[in-house]
């Protein structure tokens, strides 16, 4: 499984990376929600992959590894994911100024000279 | 937990939170509310950070528990005397760059003043958390607060230069993240002081991978400090931000560097193991790359806020060189740099805002082309009776201030630049047996050339800004503005004359960063606030 | 018994989710006009849901419920204001 | 009580789906999904949908009936089309206008579900002015059959419902 | 006095004055100049009180600590050598003080003139009495920046400031060169102190880095005193005012150089490396100097050149390996000092009495100011070494040496007598020419003021210094023995050589090439007369090495044009190239980091591959890969297609047991859909040009452009797919690891029993770790702010600002897009079923928002899951229709929530317990049983409102451009087809 | 619990209606692949969201009933979202592509007619 989920994340990361390296500001927004879900199904593996194990405990009990998954990971991705939401919209907005200001979807704001 | 004092350490965080979540609810409606909100705010941040600085300097690390959690497990805010000069520096900033956008800057665009308090509060919780994935949360908070500051007043130039700023520091914040998880899945903490501690037992074959993870996170950190080559987005990005935000960014630099500091010291300083010193010599190499190209930059540019982006590539490059030499008594030499460095660049960016205001666009174009061509034979052929012209005070106090940022800028006397330069080299220098390695000669000449480039561009920029052209339009300026630049320049003297006791700081700053174990018992041993068994709490 | 029985049509039953997933996903890349992409999404989308609500009875856990109903009531806004957007130009007036 | 309640029926819609989501029927779960249903027709009431009057609710349980027959029936006629296109190769698809007597929004409502349910037709447009409706029909045998399908099937109730 | 009082008095009251002169209103001459001789006349003083120790051979010695750990400490220390500089520092600045007073105009700011200038004296009086090499350094740059203000005064005049930039360019060069010098010093002598430094001779001198050591200090000394071939910027330093360059360019600034040399030479000289560059420099500078100071038009430049030339001479002296030279150097630096600073002194006389100093218009003023002629006479037949007057005794001397003197090669033994001969021989003809050019001749015709003698105490000063320079000629063992005596001494110690100041030694060799030199020098006059009448500027044969053009398209060269291109080189402003380097590096460091130790996977088997799940990442990668293949010219494709990748991350969330990841992923998903789609209408429409390859002459162009472009798409291809091998790669080496367990079990075991709910992510969001989830909101709220503020100044380009074209009919009217407006009945049924939605989905939000600690749930999706309810609103019934209805406040939801979160940590403080302390209890309410209170609750009612807040002011912002652009232009529009679609350029990638 | 403690008499209905669902949602998709025309397609999903999603929900609160012996409903939120929320999906983009078809002239739709403003009602 692990093989499966560490391609599936490099796939992600990979056309990311590419995305972001393009020369448009939408291709570059696009690169980067794509990488961030890399980077979140990232951290989220670092707790080790469990299935049917989410960490929602019975009332009054004191979980173990045994039966739950670990929740930090989790956690902290979601913490991630609103971050990165957020500045999602942040960087959408700057790039429609830089369109508006500058006339150009460019990450540059100038279209190179050919 | 016995009385307020215990609140202090978290008092940095909360008071610019407060403030700014009341100039939220409060919104335009009073700006002089806003305005009086903030100006408590900042003072009070300088007052607190005073207090905080004399609590850190002492041999007790102080921690705070947030919830009242163990350290290994919940998140700690730890106050020792690296923290304490960094909020220092940050409130004084701070204070001064507020100061100075309550002259004009502060109504270019809505939103400047919470936005402002954010971006203390990220700042302040940067230098205080002990916890790792805190602190990408107070790195987020800080640049998103920033994200908004330098976009302040909107603009061409800001809008595209803040476009490549956000986009470079949203790949660093990915980084960030990847080296967080993996140090975690590798380290199995977040609590940086647990996890120096358990650096040393580290497996073999994990190594790799955490040091991958380090590397990862190192260079999210660097880009922060706009090392060679990752730093490109700093000169356009504070050339463009408006002189507030610009003199506020400005600190942002060093928090990459802070972070070096203490993580990379936490994790591969002194005594922790198969991994101690990794990286060093790179962060010793990209310095000196850093300051190569800061040095090409502050020569190259033509334009007074790219000379002070570049004057602050030269210092953080410094900086890293510096402090990647994994010597105690080098890197405390960098932080007095590092102290002095701030305030300058800080009352730099405020300064030309104002001198630039009494300029005729592509002056400064001119001022080169005439060097270039001219050689200065040819012009003002007539020199009629060698009579002075009285400049009007303004320009005598900008051209001061001017003068005494070049100085420290250039690390020349009589501030603390020349001290800061000295502190580093002179421990270098220092006799042994080994004799002087290469590494320290390279850093000696980046130290002085880039020093001299300084000085060259500085002058350069200065004669045609203060005495070739004095009929250009004497800057209309107000106290608010003049006053922070001065109070930041009159700690940089503060910090010549009372170089004895600011480097004796400097120095026990440094050794406790080499020699953490104060740092790692005081987190791990912080007790908690109350006896577990208290009836409807724990 | 039951449990083999059970376990091969939870396992069929996904495995032909997934298939119609990917048959949509196929759709979505070939397009050929965006109406036919923004309807994939939304095939994906359901089709998702329901592999979520096999799941569940593959893991015999509700947790997973509140995942598919939030598809269920919001997934539709996402596909609308594509759609939206394909007639109008502009999502919000 | 209209005042107090300006939906009861929607409100109790509201309380039924609290209920469901909480999975119990304690007093707790009642009190407090009482308390939002009565606040979530209240917000209703910030966005004035349009004028409802309910009528002969005895008939709705038949007309679930048809529409659950009508879907199964579809569900076989399309998948059958699907599977093997080849048996249908005269069939074929296109646009049918049908008229509507109905103007209930509701009704009108209703029955875009009913028919976006039903696999094999698709609403497209209402026009007002000519109160009509333009379906997308994926198995077009004839035009008039379509018409009077929607209208004796599924108007004549919905109207018997909502006008 | 104490002598600490009295060292520290001298250094800090020049520094005082500066700065109370420098607070004088603009116009106060008299107070400026009162207080500046003043000051001067007291430090004079103070050198004089400490005359009694220094002459009995003892030391004055103060040392305040600075920066005691680093072995700099400020150490005041005058021994007779440093007694002898700061008497002649403090008393010829007070007799150029006298005469500034009178010289300066009271038009110019002369308060600021005086500032200037006692603050370098006070440089140069520390660099004196240093006695520390970091602090002799610190003073020294100081001089520097004094000097660079000083000539720059008249900044007006463009020669002011090029010649201001020029001496400081060099000079701080040198400076930080010394620096550089005495960092290694301390290094090899383990102390900057100076006595201890002075103590190490041997050690120094056999050190390996002695060399070093010698050039970096060199440097230093030699830029100061404008040695070969750093004499450059001394010329164009007499842009300065008179009393400067009188002051700086003759006794003082150009001075600190040698005592520099003189200060260390008993610990580096002596060696051949010593002589080479010392020696040799001196050398070359004393013949250039003189030889090119005959053909200055200029009073003060060929005062310069001189004054180059005797530099040079000194510096010569210096480079020999003679105790006696050393002596004679510091006594020539005396003289030197003496009549050159009353030469410059008569030249401003001169000049200010005539308005020019150009020798060839000059001619004459015998007449007109006869007591100045006679002065200047006697000064310039001092500085040509004339019998009976100082110059001649310590140029006597310097004959001496070059005769007798050891020097490290035998060529240059050889011709150094040569070389005197002929630049004392120079000197003469130049002292000739500026008193013949000057005060003979015929009467002046074109001078632009009537000459006539200067007020009586401008002279004054002049005749001091004239009385000393015949006094000393005279009578040089009375007058100036004694003190020359007590400066060698503490210079030289035991090693001091007997030595006779007479003027009259016999019949020797020395005397012989005197008589020779004179005789020569007014022969080469009489010779060059009618070369001179011409008035060509500039020196023969190497006029056309101009050392200030030389210097300046170096400096324009290196220090602008080759930085620039090597800026651009190593630099960019481009993003793209940013990011490549970024990744690059992030790439280089995660690889080569592992490189180093190997790569391995974990101690863990794989676990079994779930055909199902992987068939899930095929549509997901598929998908991701489609989305970054669409981006350019589909971008509704690929937002659809991320929409599809982000839905099988989702899948994959639960599918690993995170339901309240999939929820919020679930909720981001849609709203970041919705976003994107908002700011898609603000984007240029691209469509893929058809048109195939060049058709035209520009083919080839076009072709060598599409090279370079699949050769940048390869390059990308190769970072993209390291980047995914790299975080693929890791992901696998972490997963197959045993996965860290402390916090894990830490948070399970405690989620419940003290955090008070059954969802221990929920529990950890709001509770363990509800710091970072405060951190977040506050990133929200920021972000928030930020957006509405950029937008607020949202200007959309002008192509994007009609309405777009699928709003049209065919007839180029606008329909409208709102349900309940004329036109829009295909809305009403989705605006029926979507109100009817509107209190459901909120309902659902409250059942996420309440459960969110004990089941999936929790505030952010609760918030997310309203904000999507009201959006759904403004899609289907408009912005108009929605707002008239729903008051959204959102800075009300922004404050209240962050306030809500923040109140809830406050709310431990008066309980005497950290930030965000939480609290729960079960309440048993009548009827309806238990209840849990938590205040994690509030935290989390905090967040929820905070995003509800915060995604409807982003969302909505952006949402206002639209109506915004609306209400720009009319309704109905003129029907213009909106085709303008770019076309992508060639090479666009 | 376990899906293994389910007894057999769920089991079997459990399991046909989770591959009747699942299979109806299959042949939809394979619909969407297949046929030739937008207009066709948009038919070929309505499988899965109706009597595909009624199957496995019906199996779904069949299977939780059993396993935890008590009536659990929520699925039928789920069936009521979907037919409430489809159709508004259904309708904008059918309308979406009737229109952006219309504008274009494609033959497959009927042609714009000559079209006067409405009178408001
Ligand atoms: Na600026
Ligand atoms: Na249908």
């Amino acid at each position: 499984m692990e093989l499966v989920l560490s391609l599936g994340i490099g796939i992600l990361a990979g056309s990311g990376v590419w995305l972001l390296l393009r020369p448009r500001t939408f291709q570059v927004i696009i690169g980067l929600a794509l990488l961030s879900y890399a980077v979140n199904l990232f951290i989220f593996s670092t707790g080790g992959l469990r299935t049917g194990a989410a960490a929602i405990l019975q009332a009054g009990e004191a979980g173990t590894l045994a039966r739950y998954a670990d929740p930090l990971p989790q956690a902290l991705v979601l913490t991630a994911i609103v971050i990165g939401f957020a500045t999602t919209a942040l960087l959408l907005v700057v790039l429609l100024a830089t369109r508006g200001l500058t006339r150009t979807d460019h990450v540059d704001g100038r279209e190179r000279e050919p | 937990m016995t009385g307020w004092m215990d609140h202090l350490i978290i008092a940095p965080v909360i008071l610019p939170m407060l403030a700014g979540i009341a100039m939220i609810l409060v919104r335009d409606r009073w700006r002089g509310a806003t305005v009086l909100l903030g100006l408590a705010s900042t003072v009070g941040l300088v007052v607190l950070a005073i207090m905080l600085m004399v609590l850190a300097d002492g041999p007790v690390v102080r921690v705070y528990r947030l919830g009242d959690w163990p350290a290994l497990f919940g998140i700690v805010l730890v106050l020792d005397r690296l923290s304490a000069l960094m909020l220092l520096l940050t409130s004084l900033l701070g204070l001064a760059a507020f100061v100075f956008s309550l002259a004009r800057w502060h109504r270019a665009g809505p939103h400047f003043h919470p936005l402002f308090q954010f971006q203390l509060m990220g700042l302040n919780g940067v230098f205080l958390t002990g916890d790792l994935f805190n602190l990408f949360v107070f790195f987020e908070v800080m640049l998103a607060a920033s994200y908004g500051l330098a976009l302040h007043g909107s603009g061409t130039a800001r809008v595209r230069a803040g476009l490549h700023y956000i986009v470079v520091n949203l790949v660093a914040s990915l980084l960030f993240l990847i080296g967080v998880s993996v140090i975690y899945g590798i380290g199995g903490t977040l609590n940086m002081a647990d996890l120096a501690n358990r650096m040393r037992d580290v497996a073999v074959e994990d190594r790799a991978l955490l040091e991958a993870g380090a590397a990862l996170l190192g260079v999210a950190f660097l880009i922060k400090a706009a090392m060679w080559p990752l730093g490109f987005w700093l000169p356009a990005t504070y050339a463009a931000a408006s002189a507030p935000a610009a003199a506020i960014l400005s600190i942002l630099s060093k928090v990459g560097i802070y972070a070096v500091l203490r993580v990379w010291l936490l994790l591969f300083g002194g005594d922790t193991g198969a991994s101690a010193g990794f990286g060093g010599t790179w962060l010793t190499i990209g310095g000196l790359l850093t300051i190569a190209f800061g040095t090409l930059a502050v020569l190259a540019t033509q334009n007074l806020s790219r000379f002070a982006g570049a004057s602050l590539m030269i210092s953080s490059g410094t900086l890293l060189a510096a402090i990647g030499t994994g010597q105690v008594a080098v890197t405390a030499g960098a932080l007095f740099y590092l102290a002095g460095s701030v305030l300058a660049i800080g009352s730099f960016f405020l300064l030309i805002e104002i001198v630039e205001r009494g300029r005729e666009v592509g002056a400064d174009v001119l001022a080169v082309t005439r060097e270039a061509f001219g050689t200065g034979e040819e012009e003002e052929p007539d020199e009629p009776d060698e009579v002075g012209i009285a400049i009007p005070g303004t320009v005598a106090i900008l051209g001061l201030a001017f003068m005494i940022c070049a100085l420290l800028l250039a690390g020349l006397p009589p501030l603390s630049g020349f001290l800061a330069k000295f502190a580093i080299l002179a421990p270098l220098l220092r006799p042994s047996a080994a004799g002087v390695p290469a590494m320290t000669w390279v850093l000696m000449a980046a130290l002085i050339l880039s020093g001299l480039a300084t000085l060259i561009a500085a002058v350069r920029a200065g004669i045609e800004l203060f005495w070739a052209s004095p009929t250009g339009r004497i800057p209309r300026i107000s106290l608010l503005e003049i006053v922070p630049i001065g109070v930041l320049l009159l700690l940089c003297a503060a910090l010549t004359a009372g170089a004895g006791p600011v480097m004796g700081y400097m120095q026990a700053t440094a050794d406790a960063l080499y020699a953490p174990q104060g740092y790692l018992a005081g987190v791990l041993a912080a007790p908690p606030a109350i006896p577990p068994a208290i009836p409807g709490g724990r | 018994m039951s449990a083999a029985l059970l376990g091969w049509s939870v396992f069929l039953a996904q495995l032909m989710l997934v298939a119609a997933m990917g048959c949509a996903a196929v759709r979505m890349l070939r397009g050929p006009r965006a109406q036919d992409r923004v309807l994939a999404l939304d095939t994906i989308y359901v089709n998702a849901m329901l592999l979520l609500l096999v799941f569940g009875i593959r893991t015999g856990s509700t947790h997973y419920f509140e995942a598919a109903l939030i598809i269920a009531l919001l997934g539709f806004v996402a596909t609308s204001a594509l759609a939206k957007f394909l007639m109008r130009g502009e999502v919000i007036e | 009580m209209a005042r107090l309640i300006p939906y009861p029926l929607f409100a109790l819609a509201l309380l039924a789906l609290w209920l469901l989501l909480a999975g119990s029927l304690t007093p707790g779960t009642l009190l407090l999904g009482g308390a939002l249903a009565l606040g979530g027709s209240w917000a209703l009431v910030a966005l004035p949908p349009p004028e409802a009057r309910l009528h002969r609710l005895g008939a709705v349980p038949g007309l679930l009936w048809m529409v659950l027959v009508e879907v199964v029936r579809s569900n076989h006629a399309v998948a059958k089309i699907i599977l093997w296109p080849g048996q249908a190769g005269t069939r074929r698809s296109g646009f049918v206008r049908i008229p509507l007597d109905m103007r209930s929004p509701y009704g009108l409502a209703a029955l875009a579900c009913i028919l976006t349910a039903t696999p094999g037709t698709v609403w497209v447009e209402y026009d007002r002015a000519e109160s009509t409706v333009l379906l997308h029909v994926l198995d077009l045998v004839d035009e008039e059959t379509w018409v009077r399908t929607v209208k004796d099937n599924w108007e004549r109730r919905l109207m018997a419902i909502f006008e | 006095m104490p002598d600490a009082l009295l060292l520290l008095a001298l250094v800090i009251l020049p520094f005082a004055g500066a700065v109370v002169a420098g607070l004088l209103p603009s116009h106060a001459r008299n107070a400026a100049a009162g207080l500046a001789g003043a000051i001067a006349l007291v430090s004079l003083g103070l050198v004089w009180a400490a005359y009694p120790t220094v002459a009995a051979g003892g030391v004055l010695r103060a040392e305040f600590a600075w920066m005691p750990t680093l072995g700099l400490n400020l150490v005041l220390r005058v021994d007779g050598f440093a007694w002898l500089f700061a008497g002649m520092v403090t008393g010829i600045g007070a007799l150029v003080v006298l005469y500034a007073r009178y010289y300066m105009s009271s038009d110019d700011p002369v308060p600021r003139f005086f500032s200037f200038l006692l603050a370098f004296m006070g440089s140069m009086t520390g660099i004196v009495i240093s006695g520390n090499l970091i602090q002799l350094a610190f003073f020294w740059e100081l001089t520097s920046l004094f000097s660079f203000l000083l000539i720059g005064y008249w900044h007006h005049l463009a020669a002011a400031r090029d010649g201001a930039r020029m001496a400081l360019t060099i000079t701080a060069t040198g400076g930080l060169a010394l620096f550089a010098g005495m960092l290694v010093l301390g290094h090899i002598v383990g102390s900057y102190d100076l006595d201890v430094v002075l103590a190490a001779g041997d050690r120094i001198r056999e050190h390996p880095l002695y060399l070093v050591a010698l050039i970096l200090v060199v440097l230093g000394a030699l830029t100061k005193s404008a040695q070969f071939p750093f004499h450059v910027w001394l010329p164009h330093a007499m842009a300065a005012p008179t009393p400067v360059s009188a002051y700086l360019h003759s006794a003082t600034l150009v001075k600190a150089g040698i005592f520099l040399l003189i200060r260390l030479w008993p610990v580096m000289a002596g060696t051949d490396a010593w002589g080479w560059t010392v020696g040799l420099a001196g050398l070359i500078t004393l013949v250039l100097g003189a030889y090119i100071a005959i053909f200055q038009n200029d009073l003060k430049g060929l005062l310069a050149y001189s004054t180059i030339s005797h530099l040079g001479l000194i510096t010569l002296l210096l480079g020999l390996k003679s105790e006696l030279a050393l002596v004679a150097a510091i006594f020539h630096t005396m003289n030197h000092a003496a009549f050159k600073a009353s030469l410059f002194m008569a030249a401003g006389i001169i000049d200010h009495e005539t308005g020019t100093r150009d020798i060839r218009r000059l001619s004459g003023l015998n007449r007109s100011m006869p007591f100045t002629a006679r002065l200047a006479l006697v000064a310039a037949a001092a500085m040509a070494g004339v019998p009976l007057l100082n110059g001649f005794i310590s140029k006597e001397m310097f004959f001496a040496e070059a005769l007798s003197a050891e020097v490290p090669v035998s060529p240059l033994l050889n011709i150094l007598p040569f070389a005197a001969l002929l630049a004392s021989a120079f000197s003469v003809t130049y002292s000739l020419r500026f008193i013949h050019g000057a005060f003979f001749g015929p009467d002046p015709t074109d001078l632009p003021r009537k000459p006539h003698e200067p007020a009586t105490w401008m002279r004054f000063p002049v005749e001091i210094l004239v009385l000393t320079c015949i006094m000393v000629g005279v009578l040089p063992a009375a007058t100036v023995g004694p003190f020359l005596d007590i400066a060698a001494r503490s210079v030289l110690g035991a090693a001091t050589p007997v030595y006779s100041l007479a003027v009259w030694h016999g019949f020797n060799l020395p005397l012989l090439m005197s008589v020779a030199a004179l005789g020569g020098g007014v022969l080469l006059y009489t010779f060059l007369q009618r070369y001179l009448r011409t008035g060509q500027d500039g020196p023969p044969w190497i006029r056309r090495l101009e050392g200030q053009r030389i210097f300046e398209r170096t400096m324009v060269y290196v220090s602008w044009r080759l930085a620039r291109v090597l800026e651009q080189r190593a630099g960019t402003r481009r993003l793209q190239p940013q990011l490549r380097l970024v990744l690059g590096t992030a790439i280089l460091a995660g690889g080569g980091a592992v490189w180093l130790r190997g790569f391995g996977p974990g101690n863990l088997p794989p676990t079994p591959v779930d055909p199902i799940l992987a068939m899930i990442w095929v549509v997901g990668a598929a998908c991701a890969l489609g989305a970054a293949w669409q981006a350019k010219f589909h971008r509704l494709a690929a937002l659809i297609l991320v929409g599809g990748a982000g839905l099988v991350v989702c899948v994959t969330f639960v599918w690993f047991s995170a339901p309240d990841l999939a929820l919020t992923q679930l909720t981001v998903e849609v709203v970041t859909t919705v976003l994107l789609l908002l700011g898609l209408r603000w984007l240029p429409k691209r469509f893929q040009s058809q048109d195939g390859q060049g058709r035209d002459g520009q083919g080839r162009r076009r072709q060598a452009a599409e090279v370079l472009t699949r050769t940048r798409r390869l390059r990308d291809l190769g970072i993209a797919a390291g980047a995914g091998t790299g975080m693929a790669a890791m992901a696998y080496a972490v997963m197959t690891r045993t996965p860290p367990d402390l916090l894990a079990r830490h948070f399970l075991e405690r989620a419940y029993t003290e955090g008070g709910g059954t969802n221990a992510v929920n529990v950890i969001l709001v509770d363990f770790r509800g710091f970072d989830t405060l951190g977040e909101i506050v990133v929200v709220a920021a972000v928030a702010l930020a957006t509405f503020a950029l937008l607020r100044r949202f200007r959309p380009a002008p192509d994007s600002l009609e309405v777009p074209e699928h709003q049209r009919d065919a007839d180029g009217a606008v329909s409208h897009g709102n349900a309940g407006q004329p036109g829009t009945d295909w809305l009403l049924v989705p605006a029926v079923l979507t109100r009817l939605l509107f209190p459901v989905i909120v309902l659902v939000a409250i059942f996420l928002l309440l459960r969110g600690h004990d089941l999936p749930g929790g505030g952010f999706s609760a918030g997310m899951v309203v904000a999507i309810a009201i959006i759904l609103q403004y899609m289907i019934g408009g912005t108009d229709w929605t707002e008239d209805r729903l008051r959204l406040r959102p800075h009300l939801w922004i404050g209240t929530g962050l306030l809500l979160a923040a109140g809830t940590g406050l709310a431990a403080w008066p309980f005497g317990l950290p930030f965000l302390t939480s609290y729960f209890a079960y309440v048993d309410l009548p009827l309806i049983g238990k209840v849990p209170m938590a205040s994690a609750l509030i935290f989390d009612i905090g967040v929820f409102a905070l995003v509800v807040g915060a995604t409807l002011l982003m969302l909505v912002a952006l949402a206002h451009q639209s109506v915004r652009a609306h209400r720009a232009t009319p309704r109905i529009a003129a029907a213009v087809p909106v085709r303008d679609h770019a076309p992508m350029p060639a090479g666009d990638d | 619990m376990q899906a293994a403690e389910l007894p057999l008499w769920a089991a079997v209905p459990v399991s046909v209606l989770l591959l009747l669902g699942a299979g109806l949602a299959l042949v939809g998709s394979v619909g969407l692949l297949r046929l030739r025309s937008f207009y066709d397609r948009i038919h070929a999903p309505t499988l899965g969201t109706t009597l595909g999603i009624g199957s496995i929900l019906l199996a779904s609160m069949l299977f939780f009933s059993v396993l935890q012996t008590r009536l659990v409903l929520h699925e039928v939120l789920i069936g009521i979202f979907m037919v409430v929320t489809t159709p508004v999906t259904f309708i904008l983009l059918s309308r979406a592509a009737f229109y952006r078809d219309q504008q274009e002239g494609n033959p497959e739709v009927p042609a714009l007619p000559p079209r006067q403003d409405a009178p408001e009602p």
